[in-house]
């Protein structure tokens, strides 16, 4: 931003800058994409709650509980990595984003591991179908949603990590320092709305049915 | 470092809360086990959104832009269950 | 570029954006949001021409009951892409991305918007999305209707519906970086001074249409996602036979698609509100209350998408809900005409083309929020409902309102924008000619639509042909009305006289600069008016005479 | 000019006591509406005439306190009064539609089966008919509509309303026909190629007509006689006939009644919850019986429903004790 439209500022507290405020209403406009997914979900789950909690036992909670802590805890690091950063600590930064790469990669790993097992066990709804019973058709639609909801959260995952790797080069090179630590929080905001997405997809996806 | 404390505290709360949703998820609830898993999520959200997004340190502005998006799904959500909630109590 | 260079060095008195570089790359590259507004402003010219061809084809077709120069399909082809291109490809764009993005900024007296590249992303990815549309189009076009209704779009549609619905996506992304963009700038680089209540309602108007974008547009991408998904898998939640609900895939589209309609008015208000109180002379009438109209439309337009619905299927209830909501929103739209025409009472009026096609759009918006009255009217609604009754009260909103205003606007800050003017004679005939045309055109479809003919229908019984002549004979009224801008604005901005820096004695920010702006808007910081649109009809009686 | 004044004048005749009020709502609304047209647009031209610029008339504003307050008394009645205006409007609509909504009880059914692009009409005692509809005068009609494909939408100009006919669901439509005669029926609902040409007639004809018009035609099984079919070929009657030593509910006599539930809740036996049961036989397993029936999605048609629910409401009145099929011809 030019030092004239700095001075034509004004209004809103000062922690915010344009884009961060820019990035929120991105944001905002990530809840309505990933909300839409969620409504339809909540929808079709009204009109068949037995075929969805019968379908979501066969999701492997191990694997989600897993991706739940990676993820979580990713979330944490990044938001060290941003704070680090600001404060200085220029290296300490560094080393936590790149954890948090390491992490997100690792979430991404373990969901493909999972997939991979969801077709093996024919859980893809298209293709040859594991269910038969009087429910298939709303296991069906289960299944549909899980991996449109997961695919969704992995493309932004994936752009994620790209953003990361993209922030940890640029605190390596010193791109980024205290003086200019906004892309990294920016950054950071965006991976902690990715963990957020996950933090309701795992109790509607793995946790309908477990009793 | 005390606020780097606190985003620890913060992680460690998520965390139990994570161990709670998964726990309960295997009483026998009835349809209480949603409403509880997905309360869960509303507060390890909210916890995430606070501390880790700074959400407690942001302007007015910011804060309104976080929760509208919230308040929209809402609407969406509440309108159109007029309709899936009563769709066939007309006898047709 | 070089040529700028080999003039000499512009100093900041002479030099203007449109000087700041001659080169094409000059002005695929640049971050100006004057520039970027051109750049939109031309393509969904292209866009306009495109889906007012299809539609001079359809009307021509219609003059026959039976199959005049075309086939069904083609038929179904040509509304579809009527419908999409308009809808997404022009009025959503039109006022917002051009007029507002030239205009906003200067109006809040800043020197761009907020974030200035992602506002050139914005159009680029506007580009891309006509360019699914276009190869759609070569690859024969769809045949769905631009609603996309399930589960005719994902099992039953022969046509290459993925690729258009791939169009949409991604321009709805470019939908969402300008109001983003708009929201940012409004809050963060309004002038010293320039508090809510000093903005114009253009501002409002632009602003409130800006957070409809960002958070209906993603609700649109989604489901187009899960409309594609499921037609290229073939299984999904809106199909019926697999347990899923078609209805499921309206309620999305509606909560996306009625709040656009907005998207397209909301910003003709805002048009209308600047030209009337210029022309008039006179402070724009209970301007806090016009302010607040504007944001309760775009809130209460969130919650009205029902209205859609009343004979889809949805349960009573749900239609109750929806209906009474409709009559709600209803109310500010009523507001807004009455304290236009209250705006007149005690002006200094005069008559220039922007202000015959802003009085234009008043008579047009009144008829066509009229008549939809009935429509949210569940009784009426159940005969009228998906009649030409609808086609022609929606193009009364959306052409007479929206592309009137639109025009309106072109017309008003045409000096500003170019520098130079219009032939005021000709603008003039053009604006009569659009406004009998339009009236000549959509009239009698309301007629029809009372009659009982169905929208969509490339055949029809014989005893609808006289107003379907009717109509199709306004329509080539209409077209005329069209390509006569388009000529002699074209002149204008080749050969067009000088323009003043403020030709109409107008009191936004944006006529305290230069015509054309200079590259960053204004040479000293401008004024800061106490309050909105200080007009004075005694003093504008007195500086006459 | 009789052409003109014919195309204009071709407002389709109200042919049932809910149209003649659904045009009395019309006349008030455009009444109202084109009232409101020629009152603003007189004023808007009276204003632009009185103070165009040059005229020496009063143009002094008030000073902006007073003018806020003037403005704001205005401003409150042209809310108020338009608010209650559309109060009526909304009360008197929605009056219409809940009529709409409720078919009477005993309406005369009949099933219409949309497709592209085509209306197929089958009356209760099995005799058919496309794209044409006879049904009686003074006597409520019912339809009960399905699609085979995509969504379509039976509107009849002069009955003056319609109603969509979606794949995998039940809609209704009813009305009361009090005018004898011919009334064009239109699809409503763009359903693809042909769209324009799923139009149809609906012959409104005396009850003694109808009578004749029904018994003639060809010698066909009833709807519930070929139900009763289609219950033994497709297996039904293994576990819900009589003699079943499966442990599933007789069916004899339920139509019409509310089953309770095994989640507590209640629900009606109607032609909803057997195409339910039919396709998706897990949801809404009635109290007292397990989840075992498979589900028949994908080897019944439309058709078969049809007449599986007509067979099943032909056993509304029996006892579960008859044997099944006696009571049909």
């Amino acid at each position: 931003m030019s030092a004239g439209a700095e001075a034509m500022r004004r209004g809103a507290s000062a922690n915010d800058s344009d884009s961060e405020v820019g990035l929120w209403l991105f944001l905002a406009s990530e809840v309505m994409f990933f909300g839409l997914l969620f409504y339809g979900y909540a929808i079709t789950r009204i009109t068949h709650p037995l075929a969805f909690a019968e379908a979501s036992a066969h999701t492997d909670v191990l694997l989600g509980t897993i991706n739940c802590v990676l993820i979580f805890t990713s979330s944490l690091t990044v938001a060290l990595a941003a704070r680090c950063l600001r404060t200085g600590a220029r290296r300490a930064s560094l080393r936590l984003l790149a954890a948090t790469w390491t992490l997100g990669f690792l979430f991404l790993a373990v969901k493909c591991y999972e997939y991979d097992v969801d077709v093996a066990n024919h859980l893809v709804p298209w293709g040859r179908f594991a269910f038969h019973g009087g429910l298939a058709a709303g296991e069906r639609m289960f299944f549909f949603m899980y991996f449109v909801m997961t695919g969704a959260h992995a493309v932004h995952l994936i752009v994620g990590l790209g953003i990361l790797a993209a922030m940890v080069v640029g605190v390596a090179r010193g791109r980024y320092t205290e003086h200019n630590s906004e892309a990294v929080e920016l950054a950071a905001l965006y991976w902690a709305l990715v963990d957020t997405v996950w933090i309701f997809l795992y109790p509607v996806l793995y946790l309908v049915h477990r009793p | 470092m005390t606020s780097t404390l606190r985003l620890i505290g913060v992680w460690l709360a998520v965390m139990a809360l994570l161990g709670l949703s998964l726990g309960t998820a295997y009483l026998p609830m009835g349809r209480y086990n949603s409403i509880v898993c997905v309360t869960l999520a509303f507060i390890q959200a909210l916890l995430v959104w606070t501390f880790f997004m700074r959400l407690r340190w942001s302007g007015l502005l910011v804060r309104l832009i976080a929760m509208v998006g919230l308040l929209w799904l809402l609407l969406l959500l509440g309108l159109s269950l007029t309709d899936y909630l009563t769709r066939h109590t007309i006898a047709s | 570029m070089n040529t700028a260079v080999a003039e000499g060095p512009a100093t900041p008195a002479e030099g203007n954006y449109l000087t700041n570089g001659y080169s094409l790359w000059s002005w695929l590259t640049t971050t100006d949001h004057k520039r970027i507004a051109i750049l939109y402003g031309l393509t969904i010219t292209v866009f306009f021409f495109m889906g007012g061809a299809a539609a001079t084809l359809m009307r021509i077709e219609l003059i026959s009951p039976t199959p005049l120069i075309m086939s069904a399909e083609t038929y179904n082809k040509l509304f579809t892409a009527h419908g999409v291109i308009m809808v997404w490809f022009f009025l959503i764009p039109s006022i917002p991305a051009t007029l507002g993005n030239f205009l906003l900024p200067m109006m809040v007296g800043a020197k761009d918007v907020a974030l200035p590249r992602v506002n050139l992303l914005s159009w680029y990815v506007f580009v891309l999305g006509g360019c699914f549309v276009v190869a759609t189009l070569i690859a024969g076009g769809i045949d769905t209707g631009w609603t996309l209704y399930t589960p005719y779009s994902t099992r039953f549609s022969h046509t290459t519906v993925v690729c258009g619905v791939a169009g949409v996506f991604v321009t709805g992304f470019s939908s969402i970086m300008t109001g983003l963009n708009f929201i940012v700038t409004v809050h963060r680089l309004r002038a010293p001074g320039l508090t809510w209540f000093r903005l114009p309602l253009f501002v409002w108007a632009i602003y409130a249409t800006s957070i409809i974008l960002v958070l209906a547009t993603p609700v649109l991408a989604m489901t187009l996602v899960l409309l594609a998904m499921q037609r290229v898998f073939g299984i999904g939640i809106f199909d019926a036979t697999l347990g899923g609900d078609p209805l499921l895939f309206q309620h999305m589209f509606w909560f996306y698609s009625h709040p656009a309609v907005y998207i397209m008015v909301l910003p003709a208000m805002g048009v209308a509100s600047e030209v009337i109180t210029c022309f008039a002379r006179k402070p724009v009438f209970g301007y806090r209350t016009m302010a607040y109209a504007i944001a309760a439309i775009a809130a209460f337009g969130f919650m009205v998408w029902g209205h859609h619905m009343f004979v889809a299927g949805q349960s009573l209830y749900a239609s109750l809900v929806f209906s009474f909501l409709s009559y709600v929103v209803a109310i500010p739209s009523a507001i807004k005409v009455f304290n236009w025409t209250a705006t007149l009472y005690k002006g200094s009026i005069t008559f220039e083309a922007p202000m015959l096609y802003a009085l234009g759009f008043v008579g047009l918006f009144l008829v066509g929020g009229l008549t939809g009255l009935y429509l949210a009217s569940l009784g009426m609604d159940a005969d009228l409902s998906r009649t030409y009754f609808v086609v022609a009260h929606f193009h009364y909103i959306m052409v007479g309102g929206s592309v009137m205003a639109y025009f309106a606007g072109i017309h008003f800050w045409w000096p500003k924008i170019t520098g130079r003017l219009y032939s005021e004679a000709w603008a003039r005939l053009a604006a009569i000619v659009i406004f009998v045309g339009f009236n000549l055109t959509f009239f009698p479809q309301f007629i029809l639509g009372i009659d009982g003919m169905p929208r969509r229908y490339f055949e029809y019984a014989p005893h609808f042909q006289f107003l379907n002549i009717l109509s199709s004979a306004g329509a080539s009224i209409l077209a005329a009305g069209y390509v006569l801008p388009f000529v002699y604005l074209t002149w204008s901005a080749l050969h067009g006289a000088a323009a003043a820096d403020n030709p109409w004695g107008a009191k936004g920010l944006e006529w305290q600069t230069r015509s054309p702006p200079p590259v960053e808007n204004f040479d000293a910081p401008p004024r800061i008016p106490v309050r909105p649109y200080d007009y004075d009809p005694e003093a504008a009686e007195r500086e006459r005479r | 000019m009789s052409q003109a004044t014919q195309a204009i004048l071709a407002w389709p005749a109200a042919a049932t006591p809910y149209a003649d009020r659904v045009d009395v709502l019309f006349w008030a609304m455009t009444g109202i509406c084109g009232l409101v047209t020629i009152g603003i647009t007189l004023t808007i031209a009276y204003f632009c005439f009185r103070y165009r610029r040059g005229t020496q008339v009063d143009r002094k504003l008030p000073d902006l306190a007073a003018g806020r307050k003037r403005s704001r008394r205005i401003e409150t009645v042209w809310i108020a009064v338009p608010f209650a205006f559309f109060l009526v409007f909304f009360g008197w609509g929605a009056k219409l539609y809940y009529a709409y909504d409720d078919p009477p009880r005993d309406a005369l059914q009949i099933f219409v089966t949309a497709k592209q692009w085509m209306w197929k009409v089958e009356h209760s005692n099995g005799r058919r008919e496309i794209d044409e509809l006879h049904v009686p005068i003074g006597r409520p009609v019912k339809l009960v509509m399905t699609s085979q494909d995509v969504i379509h939408d039976f509107y009849v100009p002069a009955f003056r309303e319609k109603r969509d006919v979606l794949p995998g669901r039940y809609t209704v439509l009813w009305f009361d026909p009090t005018v004898r005669g011919v009334f064009a029926l239109r699809c409503d609902e763009y359903c693809g190629t042909s769209h324009s040409q799923m139009t149809g007639k609906v012959y409104v004809m005396s009850q003694d007509a109808y009578g004749r018009w029904l018994a003639g035609g060809d010698e066909q099984p009833t709807l519930a006689r070929m139900g009763f079919d289609r219950f033994r070929e497709l297996g039904c009657s293994g576990c819900h006939g009589p003699s079943s030593t499966l442990h599933a509910p007789s069916l004899a006599g339920l139509y019409g009644r509310s089953v309770p539930l095994a989640d507590g809740s209640f629900v009606r036996f109607d032609d909803r919850y057997i195409r339910d049961k039919i396709l998706q036989p897990a949801r809404q397993i009635p109290a007292g019986y397990a989840n075992d029936m498979p589900s028949f999605q994908g080897q019944v048609s439309e058709q078969d429903i049809l007449e599986l629910t007509a067979y099943l409401r032909s056993l509304a009145d029996t006892s579960p004790d008859v044997p099944q099929g006696n009571h049909l011809r």
